[in-house]
């Protein structure tokens, strides 16, 4: 069992390049940043490497950082441009009984981000509703289609300035 | 207008007795489509189980639309599933019932301001002629829109609807 | 009867019908009564109470269902093969109601007294099958093809057991008619082929184990050609939602479920008249006692019907207790244990006939 | 010349009898034989996420009941530990043992309508019955402890809504009696009935390490033999006071993780639960004020926790992230069925029609978790 500094001290070395920091001022968990074009080998490095051996990620999450520029459109919607689309990985031990989480941060308008879907089989379906709900591309993804909503909705509703469509099929949405 | 529509919209002792027959036997054997949606589901299988038992009314389950009188909407209908509901209703033969189930079914309930894929009342997709209020509504709340079901039904006619 | 009615009436064609008629009748009113018990039982088993509003402990819910099913709109789905999609209920009830033709309700009251009449019951019964593939093919549903072939396969596999049994039952009486088959059983329960058959030799003795083999092994086949739990995969409601008739709405959907219930007592009348004496009082009767002998029959039609509610009634029992086969299991059950059981029954029987 | 053959698509639900709920899978068929399922879902998905950016914390309480119906407590126990742990309120010790009492309580009515609707995939009604006859009997305590049947909205950030009732206590002894012998009553009527064990026995068999790396949790993973519980491994609230098994797949009628294993793991930890409400309520104390630790306005600081907790199904994890405002910046569930749904192509394929119902049964999901 190993703590999230020590976590962090061998990622560290092993992937200087792509580990960014850890986020230890945040009151609960901290935080490792990563690049997210690495994710992927990170994440096969941490499967199976002997002494970490996080063989689950018990959740993905894509998060809308809402960090960039607020504007308003003719409607007083609110319009969101810049700022990052956020993955958080929860990685868990089984054996270990050890935590980590990790994130990577993408920028808004090209969210590219490594699918870990090849190292943990139950990142697929958390991949393709971050991808349905935030839009979130992830790269060398089998299947990314949409997951929740209808295959032909348009927009990614949970993004901070989503806004509802009026009509889907006929229905009125609101 | 032919002599027997005449008959049919005048109304006479014949008419009314075999109305009389004919609709109690329809409200006395309203077969459910076995369909759940949501929450209000469970509910609905705590209606029809043992301590509840709504076979008492002579509601049972029948799988298939083709054999089944009333559906039971019974939770949140979403847009991707309103379609689906749109046909299963088209699917049953006539005469056929809904009783909607449930705030959500009735209105959207607690989804009604933020739920941007929920749709707000299933009455916008198809006709509705029972509405049971409740998150989820209680069995007996459920045996409640049965009965007003079956009043309704009591009160059809075969005569011509005068407008 | 065709005999007693035609000398009654004087007339063949209105004779006929009326003998055609009983049989029909009695479909109905069983089937009404059969579906009440079985939503009874089932509710009683399973700490509910089942039908109580209409009528006396719902004892009108079935007559009501029958007329709202006459109501009920027939529609016919685009993609159906219509001439087949409505010929199909019918060929399947015209299947299970000729084979009430043969059925001795009592020593008088039977449609047709032909000395064939196990053969006929068996052949006549096979219609069924071609009813339901029609069925489940011109339904145009998968769900209705899967039931089908499931059907198809299941009734067409236990009837070799069925036919086993029936040929060892045939061995030991000599002949094919269920009158005569039934006589043979008289005057006491003693005399029931359960229990040996008549007489009071060594081989009655040897013989009852092997008849109570026999019976089981027909039992659980009949079971399975009448589609009931275990072995109603072809209907399966948790896989198939209502297998082959699940496209059947209103009356067309009631024709297949007079077929059910009515195949039920078909098959627990065979049952009763192989084993338990058909319709011969387990004592003795009543009629013979006051010397009134005009009762008899009707003592006689109370013990056939009696004995055919009791299977009835095991095998919804049954349904309510257990679980279902899977598909593979229904055949291996079949080709694996009951067919061999049975042909073994079978030589055995001979060699008991024989000393 | 060559003759082209082409599989069938069968396409099961949303409107199924066995897909409990609104599930479709689209099977592949040859004959009878399974040779890919796709589970297509997002019929129930009702916008939880959207809804809880939109409200204040404790107003996401009820939204959380209506997560996973079946165990609506435990969702509303672990959205409470997670604001609890982001603002680091500590509970009173009373609180924490009627959570105790009431999630467990709660974990039996599940696995009854667990067991129950499996038993009707195979095609034996009565259990089911059986089993939600006692079922009722929990929702009779449930409702005399905060007046809703199925949707409880009990479980508070700080604290809970009503404290028990003065009969809870004998109420809930007399339940526990009065349920160990349905226990044996479904053993008998299920578990070891010849042909449930035919059909379930060697179906869907879920190797370990697939297990691990699908993420499965709960009973699912259990099932296949390893002992991991949140409620002893990552322990919460006041579990590490009881005394109860990990139960585990043990193969006994097939191979190891099998569907009968998967079943017969929820049938023995009703028991266990019965076991750990028993030690509850010996210990549970007399007194103490369950709502001295609400807090008035819920403004907890800038961060993100991660809380999971073992819910009937299995890990319930809350991921919150807070801006520093009322309103939570963004609220992420790990839902167990989300992810044990996703094993059904793996563990189906090769399989007839018919073990489709009993996988799927087996692994126990509610579609309103998975959708949320």
């Amino acid at each position: 069992m190993k703590t999230r500094e020590e976590i962090f001290e061998i990622l560290k070395a092993q992937f200087p390049d792509a580990v960014l920091g850890i986020d230890a001022s945040l009151p609960t968990e901290p935080l490792i940043s990563i690049d997210p074009l690495k994710i992927k080998d990170i994440c096969v490095f941490l499967r199976d490497s002997e002494e970490l051996k996080f063989d689950s990620l018990m959740l993905l999450s894509g998060v809308d950082d809402a960090n960039g520029t607020k504007t308003k459109d003719e409607q007083g919607h609110d319009v969101i441009t810049g700022g990052t689309l956020s993955v958080y990985y929860h990685l868990d031990s089984v054996y270990l009984k050890h935590r980590v989480t990790l994130k990577v941060s993408a920028p808004r308008e090209n969210p590219d981000v490594e699918s870990v879907s090849y190292v943990w089989r139950s990142a697929d379906w958390h991949e393709r509703e971050a991808f349905d709900l935030l839009g979130i591309n992830f790269l060398n993804h089998p299947n990314l289609i949409r997951i929740l909503m209808p295959y032909d909705w348009e927009g990614y509703p949970l993004r901070k300035d989503y806004k509802n469509p009026e009509f889907y099929l006929g229905m009125k949405v609101n | 207008m032919g002599l027997l529509d005449k008959e049919f919209s005048e109304g006479n002792i014949v008419i009314a007795k075999v109305d009389d027959l004919f609709n109690w036997a329809r409200l006395s054997s309203v077969w459910q489509l076995g369909f759940g949606l949501a929450c209000c589901a469970i509910e609905m299988m705590a209606t029809s189980a043992a301590h509840y038992d709504f076979d008492r009314f002579g509601v049972i389950p029948r799988n298939t639309p083709r054999q089944a009188d009333a559906i039971i909407i019974s939770g949140t209908v979403t847009l991707k599933m309103a379609t689906r509901i749109k046909r299963l209703y088209e699917q049953m033969p006539d005469p056929k019932y809904i009783i909607s189930m449930g705030s959500c079914a009735n209105s959207g309930g607690p989804y009604w301001e933020h739920g941007y894929h929920v749709l707000k009342g299933v009455d916008r997709v198809i006709p509705v002629d029972v509405y049971v209020p409740g998150c989820p509504p209680r069995p007996e709340a459920l045996f409640e829109g049965l009965l007003k079901l079956q009043e309704k039904i009591r009160n059809e006619s075969m005569r011509k609807k005068t407008v | 009867m065709y005999e007693f009615l035609n000398e009654l009436l004087g007339n063949q064609i209105l004779a006929m019908l009326l003998t055609a008629a009983v049989p029909l009748v009695f479909i109905l009113l069983f089937t009404l009564f059969a579906v009440w018990l079985e939503r009874k039982v089932s509710a009683h088993m399973q700490d509910r109470l089942g039908p109580m509003r209409v009528g006396w402990h719902g004892s009108l819910q079935l007559i009501a269902d029958f007329l709202k099913i006459l109501q009920k709109e027939a529609p016919v789905s685009l993609e159906a093969d219509k001439p087949l999609y409505n010929f199909a209920p019918v060929l399947v009830f015209a299947g299970s109601f000729a084979a009430f033709a043969a059925i001795p309700f009592s020593s008088k009251l039977i449609g047709s007294e032909i000395e064939l009449g196990l053969f006929y019951i068996l052949a006549v019964s096979s219609f069924m099958v071609i009813g339901i593939l029609m069925a489940g093919w011109s339904s145009n549903n998968k769900y209705s093809l899967l039931g089908a072939m499931r059907s198809a396969a299941q009734i067409v596999s236990y009837e070799i057991p069925t036919a086993l049994v029936v040929l060892g039952m045939i061995m030991l009486t000599g002949t094919l008619s269920l009158t005569k088959i039934s006589e043979m059983q008289t005057s006491s329960f003693w005399n029931w082929y359960i229990l040996g058959g008549p007489g009071l030799s060594l081989s009655k003795f040897l013989l009852i184990p092997f008849m109570i083999i026999g019976f089981i092994i027909i039992y659980i086949s009949t079971l399975a050609e009448v589609n009931r739990t275990p072995f109603d995969i072809p209907e399966a409601e948790s896989e198939l939602v209502a297998g082959y008739f699940t496209e059947y709405p209103g009356i067309k959907y009631a024709m297949f479920m007079l077929t059910e219930y009515a195949n039920m007592f078909a098959v627990s009348a065979i049952v009763s008249i192989l084993f338990f004496g058909g319709y011969q009082s387990p004592v003795g009767y009543l009629g013979n006692m006051l010397g009134i002998h005009w009762m008899i029959p009707f003592e006689q039609a109370f013990w056939f019907i009696s004995k055919g509610l009791f299977f009835v009634f095991v095998q919804i029992w049954l349904r309510w207790t257990l679980p279902r086969l899977r598909v593979d299991q229904l055949m291996a059950l079949c080709w694996k244990y009951l067919i061999p059981y049975a042909f073994l029954n079978l030589i055995i029987i001979g060699i008991i006939s024989l000393l | 010349m060559a003759l082209k053959t082409e599989r069938m698509v069968l396409n099961m639900g949303p409107q199924h009898p066995s897909t409990h709920g609104v599930l479709r899978l689209e099977l592949e068929i040859e004959g009878e034989l399974v040779t890919k399922v796709t589970p297509h879902i997002g019929y129930l998905h009702r916008c939880f996420e959207k809804h809880c950016e939109a409200m204040m914390y404790n107003q996401v309480v009820p939204y959380t009941d209506r997560m996973d119906y079946l165990a609506s407590m435990y969702n509303n126990w672990g959205y409470a530990l997670a604001v609890e742990k982001l603002c680091g309120i500590q509970v009173p010790e009373r609180v924490e043992y009627i959570r105790v009492i009431m999630g467990e309580l709660q974990r039996i009515a599940s696995h009854a309508v667990a067991v129950g609707t499996f038993g009707l995939d195979i095609g034996a009604w009565t259990p089911f019955l059986y089993l939600f006859r006692d079922r009722e009997r929990i929702l009779t305590l449930f409702e005399m402890t905060c007046g809703a049947r199925l949707l409880y909205n009990y479980i508070w950030v700080g604290g809970l809504s009503h404290d028990i009732h003065p009969d809870f206590v004998r109420m809930t002894r007399e339940f526990l009696e009065s349920f160990k012998p349905t226990v044996t009553e479904v053993n008998n009527l299920l578990s070891y009935n010849k042909i449930f064990i035919e059909r379930t026995a060697n179906i869907g068999v879920l190797p370990l390490d697939t297990a691990i790396n699908y993420g499965c949790t709960g009973p699912t993973l259990r099932g296949s033999g390893l002992a991991y519980d949140l409620r002893r491994d990552d322990t919460y609230s006041i579990y590490n006071k009881f005394d109860f098994n990990v139960i585990t797949g043990q193969g006994l009628q097939g191979t190891l993780g099998d569907t009968w294993d998967r079943y017969y793991v929820r049938v023995q930890e009703m028991l266990e639960s019965v076991k750990i409400i028993e030690q509850a309520l010996d210990q549970l104390p007399a007194e103490g004020d369950v709502q001295s630790a609400i807090p008035k306005r819920i403004k907890p600081p800038k961060g993100h926790v991660y809380t999971r907790v073992e819910n009937p199904r299995g890990e319930l994890g809350y991921f919150i992230i807070s801006d520093g405002n009322t309103n939570p910046f963004r609220v992420k569930v790990r839902p167990p069925s989300f992810v044990h749904l996703e094993i059904m192509d793996d563990l189906t394929r090769g399989h007839l029609i018919s073990d489709i119902m009993a996988i799927l049964g087996s692994i126990d999901i509610v579609l309103g978790e998975v959708d949320r």
